[in-house]
């Protein structure tokens, strides 16, 4: 995709399939944990399905993903199959890691989900791995770290937006800036006003922007730009996109922590109704065919949660293995 | 002992008696503060408002500069109190921790010291998975200059706490997760507190010596009767203080019994249980009676499906009572 | 093996060969670069010019960094080899090592693996003092998924590093600082490689086993000639890889001596000679005429004067020697 | 000191005169270690003279400093006796730290030097808890960490900067730059033309300033004015102060790696020999003032020598000591 092409209904309905997936997914995941289906410890993406979609439209499955325990969202924008990932969630063999390293470590490298990480900052500095590896080679590859507000504040974010900079490897550092880091809020922990500001602190190599992630053409024209930038050999990019959190830190996490006024202020711009309407406006689907999506994707999820209900959980003995492998 | 309570509330009420007694406890670390609801595990709740907002920081996400001020401030005379939110996330602090808490006193000759309680929780079972459930005590054992200290009950937990946080050198005091909302009897004297490097021989036997800490110490006393039952006396030693290890209770008790096994949750190679049966095999050669036995989780990281967690990672409190019954055959 | 080379020579001569071995072999850390003269112990020298510039970078002063990068590398296909200066800075990049490089590969199920070298330095004896000389390998000892490496001669050095490399896991590699130049036969094949996961015995003998790795092995083999003359045979096994630890070797050897002597530089509690002792009391609890010793150096922060350092803090040869003699008088 | 007073002739000569105590120590010390009269692992300050003492002059004993392996410099212009920090680099027991912790470990608590650190970085997390010691207590000391160029690429950086700028901290963060890391060079570990300008990722709480650090008046004024912020609980500062290393990294180190045209236009610029110059040119001392000077200076070097070598070493159970204390 080339820097200038600009954002169109069909890019616009593009960003919507992926949210939308990602959407419901997540519904009906929680769905299951409610009616105790399934014990997975969740840490719901509702609020951020534009962010992921944005960033999964411009990416292909040989490009490089580190997402973060709440990355189900990533995943899926992704690409990753519905099927082995619901098998993870069931803690079955057949789930992508053998029912393994389950919901917080889920891993595909067949859509370039390499690493999902349990520890806050821990993406970045693999992403720089993963994208070094593709300098060298110059297979023109792009890596992409996701990670949170909070994550801005530990060391492994510095040193890894310092090398990345030194470097110039093709990576993307996308902060989903949700404004909460567990029960602390942003201006609690994060002294600067925009996290964006500080790719100034690694040099002209590292490009900065603020957008809003829940809008559809920002976060798509943010990741459209960035991930130009680094097939070109031009550097990484820091792209703060400005989201918010709606289910709280992990699935059970009433948030009281949270102030009424500013969560209903947020609900009332829900990421999925504007960009519903947005698609319907702008003529790239009606609503039998948004309806169509909606089946569809309903389809691909009943018949993975029947795949992983209906597959045998790991035996006693895969505690033995992928310890180490064969030398 | 009357009431009861768990062991959130006895760290609560250790946290609480320490600083109405002294003015220089100060806490840090994320989320633990009131606006933020007292912590993930709410152990921290009520305290700035009842000593004072100033005294209960909440921190960004930053275990290199939580561990460091709290060292930072204890050099200066406070007693700071660091929660590491879950044992992993002390692998991003081990510099400050390593290099500096446990060394200062030393590389100083004396002329400082880090008077700081680092409070962390772990511990499988609660499908957490690979990278929040480590228990990782080993390491610091194999450090000198810094305490490692586990308790078994919510009472020790009150009393163990208080002593850490009294200390004069950093104590690294490891709460269990899973385990945290069982109820045992409150102390019922205020400022409780139990030294630090005594284990204790809280059951006597005769046969054999079962020495311990943390969550399987829980394992062995609901056994223990059954054991008694069938005519194997177990002297239960709960060490307590995993570090600096009590070496001469647990080879008096293993001198008398002949017989020990030792539990732990962590992994077993290279764990704790290695460095109890080699100094009680260097002191209790002559009189064992058996090989000591030892009894831990499996040599991998903690598997997320329950079944794997549960029934091929974690050790089984089946597990100990084999080693109990094998070690008194000799085996 | 013919010419002699030293152990800084060695490693060189496992790189080169690695690198012109495999394209994907590509180094990384702090100064290694050949502007910067090939790291300040000059192992990496001459590699970027002879292999390519780009497959020998210097870093910022990061550890966590540089150990994220080569993790990531790695899933890629590369085989990275990272530097660590010297062994206490790892303290910086525990969670990358402990959290990730050695987990990945069980978290993923098996679906992705970290082919990656960590190359560090550490020991006492240079009056480097508290945070430049601590032997920490008992810490990834207790974590799987990674291997622990360590050679006592260069024609080890050469041929470990480079099965190291070519491991498909992550392995941590450690040379010794105050050694590095002492000499020893080159191999003389090229691509030499010792496997890993296998203790070598170096030396058969009757009496007592002699079980270690690295330096005290260096003590032992000048010892070993006088010992036998003084009628005292002694069997001399050298780990190479302390972990996995090769278990049926040590045992094997113990049921036949009968006794054992266990030692490290590392310091005494909670390290790597527990682990050993406690596997053989298990195993070779029978065959045992003596307890197993342990020689190790004190519980405390290498200290910086000499005096202190050399005399009280290091394991002295002489320990070893008592402990050889004693345990065959049953001690 | 109040933020208005400005520079003047009597400050140009107290600044003088830790320079030039520095300049004399370093000078013998290395003298002594050439003869062999001791064996530390040394890290020369040569060249970084000015700069600490531009530091020094406005510290009182109270104040707090947690330096590092190259700290020399910094702990004498702190107003460290000359006689233990001797006795420690000669391994005796009189040392300050009974020689248990040596040069790279010097800690001196009656004239405030904390923390000296060996590992690079690790002075930044532990100066900004004595700094909010001092918040709590109100006692209006400063927290001085100082740290090198490289550093600044590290984890712990970002983590305190950010803590620090936070929680609104008495606390100063001296960068001491001279242009190299070991063997690397600035411009190949650092991506950021200035390292003051890193301070802008912090908010508005840190102030970030770059300055000459060999020119006395330049560091003067930065640190007056870093020193009054911090009292007035206006928060902390971030002080580049640009130097150079004129003896290689280490003793011994022939700093190949430096080319010989940049270290012979440094050395160009000793900034001893400026000072001492415009010491003369101020008026504020004659040479024969300054050379009364150097004899005090020189006085108490040859005491303390006496005093260390005169000492006896530690006694084999220390290591026993000191491990923990009596509870
Ligand atoms: C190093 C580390 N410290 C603490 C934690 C515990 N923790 C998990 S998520 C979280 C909050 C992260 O907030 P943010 O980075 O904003 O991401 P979000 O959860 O909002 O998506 C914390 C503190 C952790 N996982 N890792
Ligand atoms: C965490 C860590 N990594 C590596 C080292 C090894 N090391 C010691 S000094 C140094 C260079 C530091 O350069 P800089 O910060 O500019 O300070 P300078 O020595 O120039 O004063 C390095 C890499 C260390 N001490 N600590
Ligand atoms: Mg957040
Ligand atoms: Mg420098």
């Amino acid at each position: 995709m080339s820097t200038t092409e600009s954002f169109s209904p069909a890019h616009l309905l593009e960003v919507y399939k992926k949210a939308r997936k990602i959407n419901i997914v997540d519904e009906r995941i929680r769905g299951l944990i409610r009616s105790g289906a399934m014990h997975p410890v969740y840490y719901s993406p509702r609020g951020q399905e534009v962010v992921a979609a944005g960033m999964g439209v411009h990416l292909n499955s040989e490009d490089y993903l580190c997402t973060i325990y709440r990355g189900i969202h990533d995943q899926v924008a992704k690409g990753m199959p519905l099927d082995v990932l619901l098998a993870e969630y069931f803690m079955k063999v057949t789930g992508a890691c053998k029912g393994k390293g389950g919901a917080m470590h889920i891993t595909h490298p067949p859509t370039g989900v390499m690493v999902t990480t349990g520890v806050v900052g821990s993406s970045m500095p693999i992403a720089n791995g993963l994208a070094w590896a593709s300098q060298l080679k110059g297979d023109g590859r792009v890596s992409v770290a996701t990670f949170g507000d909070g994550a801005s504040n530990i060391g492994a974010f510095h040193e890894a937006l310092n090398l990345a900079a030194l470097w110039k490897l093709p990576v993307i550092f996308l902060c989903q800036n949700n404004r909460y880091q567990e029960c602390t809020a942003y201006e609690d922990s994060t002294p600067v006003e925009s996290i964006a500001t500080r790719a100034v602190a690694y040099g002209p190599n590292m490009a900065g922007v603020r957008v809003n992630g829940n809008d559809a053409e920002e976060m798509w024209t943010a990741m459209r730009d960035a991930v130009a930038r680094a097939r070109a050999g031009d550097g990484p990019t820091l792209i703060e996109a400005m989201t918010f959190r709606y289910m709280g830190h992990y699935f059970g996490d009433q948030a009281p922590y949270i102030p009424k006024e500013e969560l209903e202020a947020e609900m009332a711009k829900d990421p999925m109704i504007t960009i519903r309407q947005q698609v319907l406006d702008s003529g790239a689907a009606a609503e039998s065919d948004l309806d169509a999506i909606d089946a569809e994707i309903n389809a691909e999820f009943d018949a993975a949660v029947e795949f992983a209900k209906s597959s045998p959980e790991p035996e006693l003995d895969e505690v033995t293995k992928d310890v180490y492998g064969a030398a | 002992m009357s009431d009861q309570i768990t062991f959130t509330q006895a760290y609560n009420r250790a946290l609480d008696e320490a600083m109405a007694a002294d003015p220089n406890v100060i806490l840090l670390g994320e989320d633990i503060g009131e606006k933020e609801g007292g912590g993930v595990f709410k152990v921290t709740g009520g305290l700035g408002p009842k000593h004072g907002m100033e005294r209960v920081r909440t921190t960004p996400i930053s275990e290199q500069a939580i561990v460091g001020a709290a060292i930072g401030a204890s050099l200066a005379g406070m007693k700071p109190v660091a929660e590491i939110m879950l044992m992993n996330f002390i692998t991003v602090a081990m510099d400050q921790i390593v290099n500096h808490a446990a060394k200062l006193r030393f590389m100083s000759g004396g002329q400082t010291n880090v008077p700081i309680t680092i409070r962390t929780r772990t511990g499988a079972g609660m499908s957490a998975a690979g990278q929040h459930s480590d228990m990782l005590e080993a390491w610091f054992c194999h450090t000198a200059g810094i305490k490692v200290v586990i308790p078994s009950t919510p009472a020790e937990a009150v009393g163990l706490l208080r002593a850490c946080i009294d200390d004069p050198d950093p104590c690294l005091f490891i709460e269990d997760a899973l385990t945290r909302a069982d109820k045992g009897p409150a102390p019922d004297v205020a400022n409780y507190s139990i030294p630090l490097g005594k284990a204790n021989v809280e059951k006597e036997g005769t046969d054999v010596s079962f020495i311990s800490y943390g969550r399987p110490l829980k394992d062995m006393r609901k056994m223990v009767d059954k054991l008694e039952a069938d005519g194997i006396s177990v002297e239960i030693v709960d060490l307590r203080t995993v570090s600096p290890l009590d070496t001469d209770t647990i080879v008096a008790s293993v001198n008398k019994t002949g017989r020990a096994v030792v539990a732990h949750e962590a992994v077993r190679s290279f764990g704790v249980g290695a460095e109890v049966v080699a100094r009680l095999q260097e002191h209790c050669f002559g009189n064992l009676k058996a090989p000591i036995k030892r009894v831990a989780s499996a040599d991998c990281a903690v598997p997320f499906a329950r079944k794997l967690e549960h029934g091929a990672f974690l050790y089984q409190a089946s597990d100990i009572e084999k080693a109990i019954r094998e070690t008194l055959e000799g085996k």
